[in-house]
């Protein structure tokens, strides 16, 4: 629907901003900030996906992940008032293994991905892209049939719910606690 | 063994056999409840003894010995077989050397234990001392009687071990703690060579045993000297060092000789062993024990003269011992130390008789066993009497005595007697042995070895008088001597006996029992020339002495010794061989040998173990350095791990 | 069950009785002991004169011998198809070894009559350990012969951990660990020996028909000599006997040193050398010099020894280097002499740790300055201090001369298969130990029971006790009886060291002197 | 100048290597982060580029399927249900402790004992 060169523009933009973003969120020392900015890389990447041609998932990743995840992760601050203090930096020896760790990654990751040749299932023309993802996806979420994803569902929402259930109680059995302790 | 054997020679074995069950009898049952007792039934049982070899000498004597006397083993058993040639008899052999030690033992242990029930009246240990006593009396039989090299060996030890309990027989006083060890020890050190010349001679005598076949047994003195297994010895060639073997053998097995008869080397222990109680000194340290080593010499006499220069080696050895011992021996002040260099000086004279003696000029064999005879009696009168004076004064320090002449009468008769006689006197005893050896010396060419004899024979007859006239002439010196009194009868009965065989013992017609060799000998009479020159230096040195210390008191030859300075001092120390000694065990063996290898092996060899048990554990605390705690730690060292895990799988896809 | 058996099961069934005593009735426990031992003793007589009776008439063919022949033999099927049986034997070596385990546990019940603290468990361990070396000595079959030899070790480690003095944690765990890695050594071995001989039977007597090829009794007898020589306190592994005997109570180091460490020389004799003759022959200089240096090492070693047990310990390191010695020698006198050894110094090491715990317990303190003149005020115990002393240092009337002359001669005459010159000059320098013991023995004898009495309260302390007496009474005698009259144990070990030594001869070619 | 940005047109290596490079700051976030919930954002940053992975690969490699998609949807509601535990657990964590500070929980029980 937009023409290949804004969607190479589009990408190129949205990546730096989404790796500066993740970068403020995983080193800025105020944890609140880091919170925002990482509700900056969960739109980003749901821009990603409508480039990419996954517009109901980019709803549901603005829904469930900003709407939902990143307020938890704020009350999570809240709750463990710890929003005030600045948190100290990790000992260099740390940030050193950890950097390396992870550029051993990223440089393992990159490499085998150039040397795989990932192409279309046929290679040549792509073949004809769904029309209507969303459709499809909820099709193929309900679909008893062999390829259906209905029992992963059900599971998940089950999943969901205990989380529900449990979380509130841990958390409560806490706070109770922690009022005692005052 | 052709006509019939006496009554004593059938069952020779009582010999032995009496003072064993008596020893055990004794000690086990009569000791513990009545000491008093065990005294009387010891000294019975050994008188038994004595009897009993008079009765086995007579009958041996009576058996004719015209065309040499035969030696007979009348009876042995078998005790311990090492293997077919090689066992070891329990026995008893009677020949003229054996039968003149057995009826010499006896007859001094008898006195001695008589003499001992008076000196030890009142001492705590008084059955313990008796039961010691009639063991050294059985093991002293037994050396004598063995008749091969082992029993002697065996019998060797328990003698060594006997004289360690009688020496430490006050084994409260440290000194005669110290003293009983280190006469166990040298001796036992001195064992070793013997061992070690038994060994050698076990082996090549099996060797030659088992090619002659029957029931010849290596260890036997029969089978070492008969004349061809001899001829097989000597033709061994040479061991160690170039030294022909018999030799090597033989100076080893002298070796323990040396060291049981305290020649030059291995004398340290003798004076020392003046610790122990008069009466032991005067039996073991005089009479019996020390001249074991001449007994053994004398023993294996053929083998000896045979190698020849072991011979040579005995003379040089006992010869530079008596000399060096009757020069210390004027020099001392404690008068059982006197009589115990004196003994020295007297074991060096028989050692260098037996040297000087060969096949061509066997007079100093027989001269040497003499010399033996004689030496027993009055030496062990000597010993007793200065025991009385001992008992009387309480000391043994000769300047705390002085003036005894009158108040202990018997006692300075039979000491003045047993003084002339060792003097070398003419009717004395002393006289016609020290002669014998002198002629033996003289006759087969050692010149140098005669003139030393006469030397010592005039320091003999010096220190010997010097102590006469300090202990028994001018006034008493201190308390004890002036209120001193006689000993009792039972001590002097045998201060007594002792004097006669003093005296008569020069007379017996010594050449026609015990000889060497066929009956021919050298004209045995004495040779006036060498009388006259032993009398000689024998008066000078009384003379000399009684210039001295005629009235008892020390400021004359207080002169000389201050004269001799320096030179003095160190005879009076003994040359300090016992600091040597003393340095050599002490600094070197226990310092620099027994302490490093203690240490050795508690650290190095126990280190090696616990240094594996250390290693574990540092390894496992190593490992445990991990568990940091940290979650963060553990989540990079999961990264990294994945990472290499991935990049493997990655690499070996191919 | 067989008379052998019997043998086996009772100190087995004493250590029952034991357990199912009340711990408190601590008199009661001492007392089944003592009747158990006791019995025990009287059974082991009737059985050594059963043996007399059947081995006296084959002594003399027994001189060609090359087989082993057991006499009341019990042979019973265990595991058929290993080949495992359950087969007991005895010949003169285990016999006389029997007879001396029997003293030493029937005196060393009778030294630990002081024990209070936990007396129920301790004397049922000193039982099942002692079950355990009876198996050892007469079993022939070489799988029970090792599980009886672990039943023999495992004991000790709670018998000095819980019983002990000083580090005795420490000196246990060291002492089992160590015996561990000789059994593993052993274990190997043992393995090696039947797979190799491909016969599918651990029977020693039929083992030793197998012919054992050159290369692999080259690697086999190393293996199995110094796993027994861990035990017979071979030079470099003997670390653990001082500690281990130095923490050790009385009957425990008794019965460990006097006869524990003779399961090495045993085993090296009976299984290394009788079944591994080529090996033997390559070795045998080897552990000639080793077992000469353990003579001199812990002679030396014992002269500077503060404590009364390191002292004794370390004698005791020396006396089983003359075992392992006259085993190295390879030859009728060594091997004999060997067995005498193992027989002389069991009883004397005994009577030495027995009259420690007894002096121990008057003076409360082991340590050679602390003490002196104890002789004026315990006579008996003196006296019997004095006869083991002499009995140590090789004075002949005792039992120690028998064995070491043997020792001696056999080290000195030596073997077709080694150079006669170097083992004549090990053989002095073994010889030189007797001035050396001399030289300890003396020392510490002089310094603990001569001289002054030292410490004024020594003089309240009493005099041996009845049971002290009979214990210390018996060792003395028995080291008397052997010294005066050795033929007794002479012939009762020649005739079963012969097949030993004519295999030596038989088998294969000499080695070249070298 | 369109020409030039054509031949920059995101492949699949391009997507894959944006998404990779957001799981290492992830990871990166994750090893170093002192406060618990930092580290949960953290892992929340990687699980979100895990999502996006899926949706790549549905995009490159299969796209006339939506399999891709689902899965992130799946991705994404087990990341919320994550995050749910997470803060129940350091809210707790908190209670005790009076701290998130990983650094500082290295011990079971804390010195009085409580866990």
């Amino acid at each position: 629907m937009i023409s290949q060169a804004t969607e190479t523009l589009l990408f190129y933009l949205f990546a730096t901003v989404s790796v500066g973003l993740a970068l403020a969120t995983v080193l800025s020392q105020r944890i609140l900030r880091a919170a925002v900015y990482l509700m900056g890389v969960l739109v980003t990447s749901a821009a990603f996906y409508i480039l990419l041609g996954a517009e109901f998932l980019a709803g549901v990743q603005i829904l469930v992940y900003v709407g939902g995840i990143v307020i938890l992760l704020v009350y999570a601050v809240m709750l463990t008032r710890s929003s005030e203090l600045l948190e100290d930096h990790p000992s260099f020896v740390r940030k050193g293994v950890a950097f390396v760790a992870a550029s051993a990654f990223f440089a393992l990751a990159t490499g085998v991905f150039s040397a795989t040749r990932i192409g279309t299932a046929g290679d040549g023309h792509a073949p004809a892209a769904v029309a209507d993802t969303t459709l499809e996806i909820g099709r193929r979420l309900l679909d008893q049939g062999a390829t259906g994803y209905v029992i992963p569902f059900e599971i998940i929402s089950l999943l969901l719910l205990s989380v529900l259930i449990g979380g509130s109680v841990i958390a409560r059995r806490s706070l109770a606690k922690a009022e005692e302790t005052k | 063994m052709e006509h019939e054997l006496g009554f004593a020679l059938r069952n020779a074995w009582l010999i032995l056999a009496i003072p064993f069950f008596s020893f055990l009898v004794v000690g086990l049952f009569i000791r513990p409840r009545a000491p008093k007792l065990a005294g009387i039934v010891a000294t019975l049982a050994v008188f038994a003894s004595a009897g009993f070899a008079y009765a086995l000498a007579v009958e041996y004597l009576s058996l004719g010995g015209h065309d040499g006397w035969k030696t007979i083993v009348p009876w042995s058993f078998e005790w311990l077989r090492f293997q077919e040639h090689l066992a070891v008899h329990i026995g008893v052999i009677v020949d003229p050397i054996s039968v003149l030690l057995m009826v010499v033992v006896t007859t001094v242990s008898s006195l001695v234990h008589l003499y001992s029930l008076g000196y030890m009246h009142g001492e705590a240990g008084f059955g313990r001392y008796f039961t010691w006593l009639n063991l050294f009396t059985f093991s002293m039989l037994a050396l004598v009687t063995a008749p091969n090299i082992l029993q002697m060996y065996v019998a060797w030890e328990l003698v060594g071990a006997s004289s360690f309990c009688l020496i430490g027989y006050y084994f409260e006083k440290p000194s005669a703690v110290e003293a009983s060890k280190k006469a166990f020890i040298v001796t036992r050190f001195a064992d070793l060579g013997f061992l070690l010349g038994v060994l050698i001679l076990g082996y090549f005598g099996y060797q030659i045993a088992s090619e002659a076949g029957g029931s010849a047994q290596a260890f036997d003195f029969l089978f070492l000297t008969n004349p061809e297994v001899m001829g097989k010895f000597s033709a061994l060639g040479a061991g160690l060092f170039g030294i022909p073997l018999l030799t090597l053998a033989l100076l080893l097995v002298y070796m323990g000789g040396a060291g049981k008869s305290a020649m030059f080397p291995l004398h340290i222990w003798l004076p020392d062993a003046m610790e122990g109680p008069t009466p032991v000194s005067a039996l073991i340290h005089a009479a019996t024990m020390v001249v074991a080593g001449v007994y053994l010499v004398a023993r294996l006499f053929p083998l000896f003269a045979t190698s020849g220069d072991a011979l040579l080696v005995v003379a040089y050895i006992g010869a530079f011992t008596s000399v060096f011992a009757a020069v210390i021996a004027c020099t001392q002040d404690d008068i059982k130390r006197v009589l115990a260099y004196s003994t020295l000086s007297q074991l060096g004279y028989m050692m260098f008789a037996l040297g000087v003696a060969s096949f061509e000029h066997p007079l100093g064999y027989t001269a040497s066993m003499f010399h033996l005879f004689t030496h027993a009696f009055f030496k062990a009168l000597l010993f007793l009497g200065a025991g009385s004076v001992i008992h009387a004064v309480h000391s043994n320090e000769i300047w705390k005595m002085g003036g005894l002449k009158a108040k202990m009468p018997v006692t300075h008769a039979t000491f003045a007697i047993a003084t002339l006689a060792i003097a070398g006197i003419w009717p004395f005893a002393g006289f016609f042995s020290k002669d014998e050896i002198l002629a033996a010396a003289l006759g087969s060419g050692h010149t140098g070895i005669f003139t030393l004899g006469l030397m010592v024979a005039g320091l003999t007859a010096f220190y010997m008088s010097r102590i006469y006239f300090v202990t028994f002439w001018g006034k008493a010196k201190t308390e004890h001597a002036s209120h001193a009194h006689e000993s009792p009868w039972i001590m002097l009965i045998p201060l007594v006996i002792l004097a006669v065989l003093s005296i008569g013992a020069g007379f017996v017609p010594f050449g026609e029992f015990v000889r060497f060799g066929a009956a021919h000998g050298e004209a045995h009479g004495i040779n006036p020339m060498i009388a006259a020159a032993g009398t000689l230096a024998g008066v000078l040195g009384i003379g000399f002495a009684w210039l001295l210390y005629r009235d008892g008191l020390a400021e004359r030859s207080g002169v000389i010794a201050r004269a001799l300075g320096g030179g003095y001092r160190l005879i009076r120390n003994k040359f300090y061989f016992d600091e040597l000694y003393l340095f050599v065990t002490h600094k070197i063996i226990f310092r620099l040998v027994a302490a490093p290898i203690a240490w050795f092996d508690r650290h190095v060899v126990d280190g090696g173990v616990n240094l594996s048990g250390w290693s574990a554990r540092v390894f496992g605390s190593a490992v445990s350095y991990l568990q940091t705690g940290q979650v963060q730690t553990y989540g990079s060292w999961f990264v990294g791990g994945a990472v290499l895990l991935l990049f493997s799988l990655w690499m070996l896809r191919a | 069950m067989g008379l052998l058996s019997w043998l086996i099961v009772v100190p087995f069934i004493t250590a029952l009785a034991v357990i199912f005593t009340p711990a408190r009735k601590t008199a009661w426990i001492k007392w089944i002991s003592l009747v158990g031992t006791g019995f025990h003793l009287v059974l082991t007589a009737f059985t050594t004169w059963r043996f007399w009776q059947l081995a006296a008439p084959e002594a003399a063919s027994m001189k060609t011998a090359q087989l082993m022949k057991l006499h009341l033999e019990e042979r019973i099927p265990w595991f058929e198809s290993l080949g495992i049986q359950y087969l007991l034997g005895v010949d003169g070596i285990s016999m006389s070894m029997v007879i001396l385990t029997s003293i030493i546990i029937f005196t060393g019940v009778l030294a630990s009559w002081k024990v209070e603290e936990r007396a129920k468990e301790f004397f049922a361990l000193l039982l099942v350990l002692v079950t355990g070396v009876f198996g050892v000595f007469l079993s022939f079959d070489l799988f029970l012969f090792f599980m009886f030899y672990e039943v023999a070790v495992l004991p000790m480690y709670l018998l000095i951990g819980i019983w002990g003095t000083g580090p005795k944690e420490y000196s246990a765990m060291k002492l089992t660990l160590m015996l561990m890695m000789g059994s593993a050594l052993l274990i190997v071995g043992f393995l090696g020996l039947y797979h190799v001989s491909g016969m599918n039977t651990f029977d020693l007597t039929k083992l030793a028909e197998a012919t054992f090829p050159a290369s692999f009794q080259k690697w086999a007898f190393p293996a199995i000599f110094i796993g027994f020589g861990v035990l017979g306190a071979l030079y470099p592994f003997h670390t653990w006997s001082p500690d281990g005997h130095a923490s050790a109570p009385t009957a425990v180091s008794m019965l460990h040193a006097g006869v524990l460490m003779k399961l090495g020389g045993y085993g090296a004799l009976r299984v290394a050398v009788y079944l591994l003759p080529e090996g033997a022959k390559d070795w045998g200089l080897f552990f000639m010099v080793l077992t000469t240096i353990n003579i001199l090492y812990g002679s030396f070693g014992a002269i500077t020894q503060k404590d009364l047990k390191y002292f004794t310990a370390y004698s005791s390191v020396s006396h089983c280097g003359f075992v392992l010695f006259g085993v190295a020698a390879l030859n009728l006198m060594g091997m004999k002499g060997a067995v005498l050894q193992m027989f002389s110094h069991g009883v004397m090491t005994g009577l030495f740790f027995a009259l420690i715990g007894m002096v121990y317990g008057r003076t409360h303190t082991r340590m050679i300055p602390e003490m002196g003149g104890l002789a004026k005020v315990m006579p008996w115990l003196a006296v019997c201090f004095y006869i083991g002393g002499m009995a140590s240092l090789g004075l002949p009337g005792f039992s120690g001369f028998v064995a070491e002359s043997h020792v001696f001669l056999g080290g000195f005459f030596g073997n077709p298969w080694t150079d006669a010159t170097i083992m004549r000059t090990l053989t002095v320098i073994a010889t030189m130990s007797i001035v050396v013991t001399a030289v300890y023995v003396l020392r510490g004898m002089a310094k603990v029971f001569l001289g002054p009495v030292t410490d004024p309260h020594f003089h309240a302390l009493t005099d041996a006790t009845l049971t002290e007496r009979i214990s210390t009474g018996v060792l003395v005698a028995t080291l008397a009886v052997v010294g005066v009259m050795p033929f007794l144990l002479i012939d009762l070990i020649e005739a079963s060291i012969m097949p030993i030594v004519n295999r030596l001869h038989a088998s294969g070619v000499t080695v070249a002197l070298h | 100048m369109i020409e030039q940005l054509a031949t920059l047109a995101p492949g699949p290596f391009h997507w894959l290597s944006l998404t990779v490079l957001l799981f290492a700051i992830g990871i990166y976030g994750i090893l170093t982060r002192r406060n618990a919930v930092g580290i949960l954002m953290a892992v929340e940053l990687a699980l979100n580029s895990g999502a996006m992975n899926f949706v790549v690969f549905n995009k490159y490699v299969a796209p006339s399927a939506v399999d891709g998609q689902i899965m992130a949807i799946f991705v994404i509601a087990i990341a919320a249900a994550e995050v749910v535990v997470g803060m129940a657990i350091f809210v707790t964590l908190f209670g005790h402790r009076r701290t998130v500070d990983v650094t500082r929980m290295d011990q079971i029980t804390d010195a009085a004992g409580t866990n």
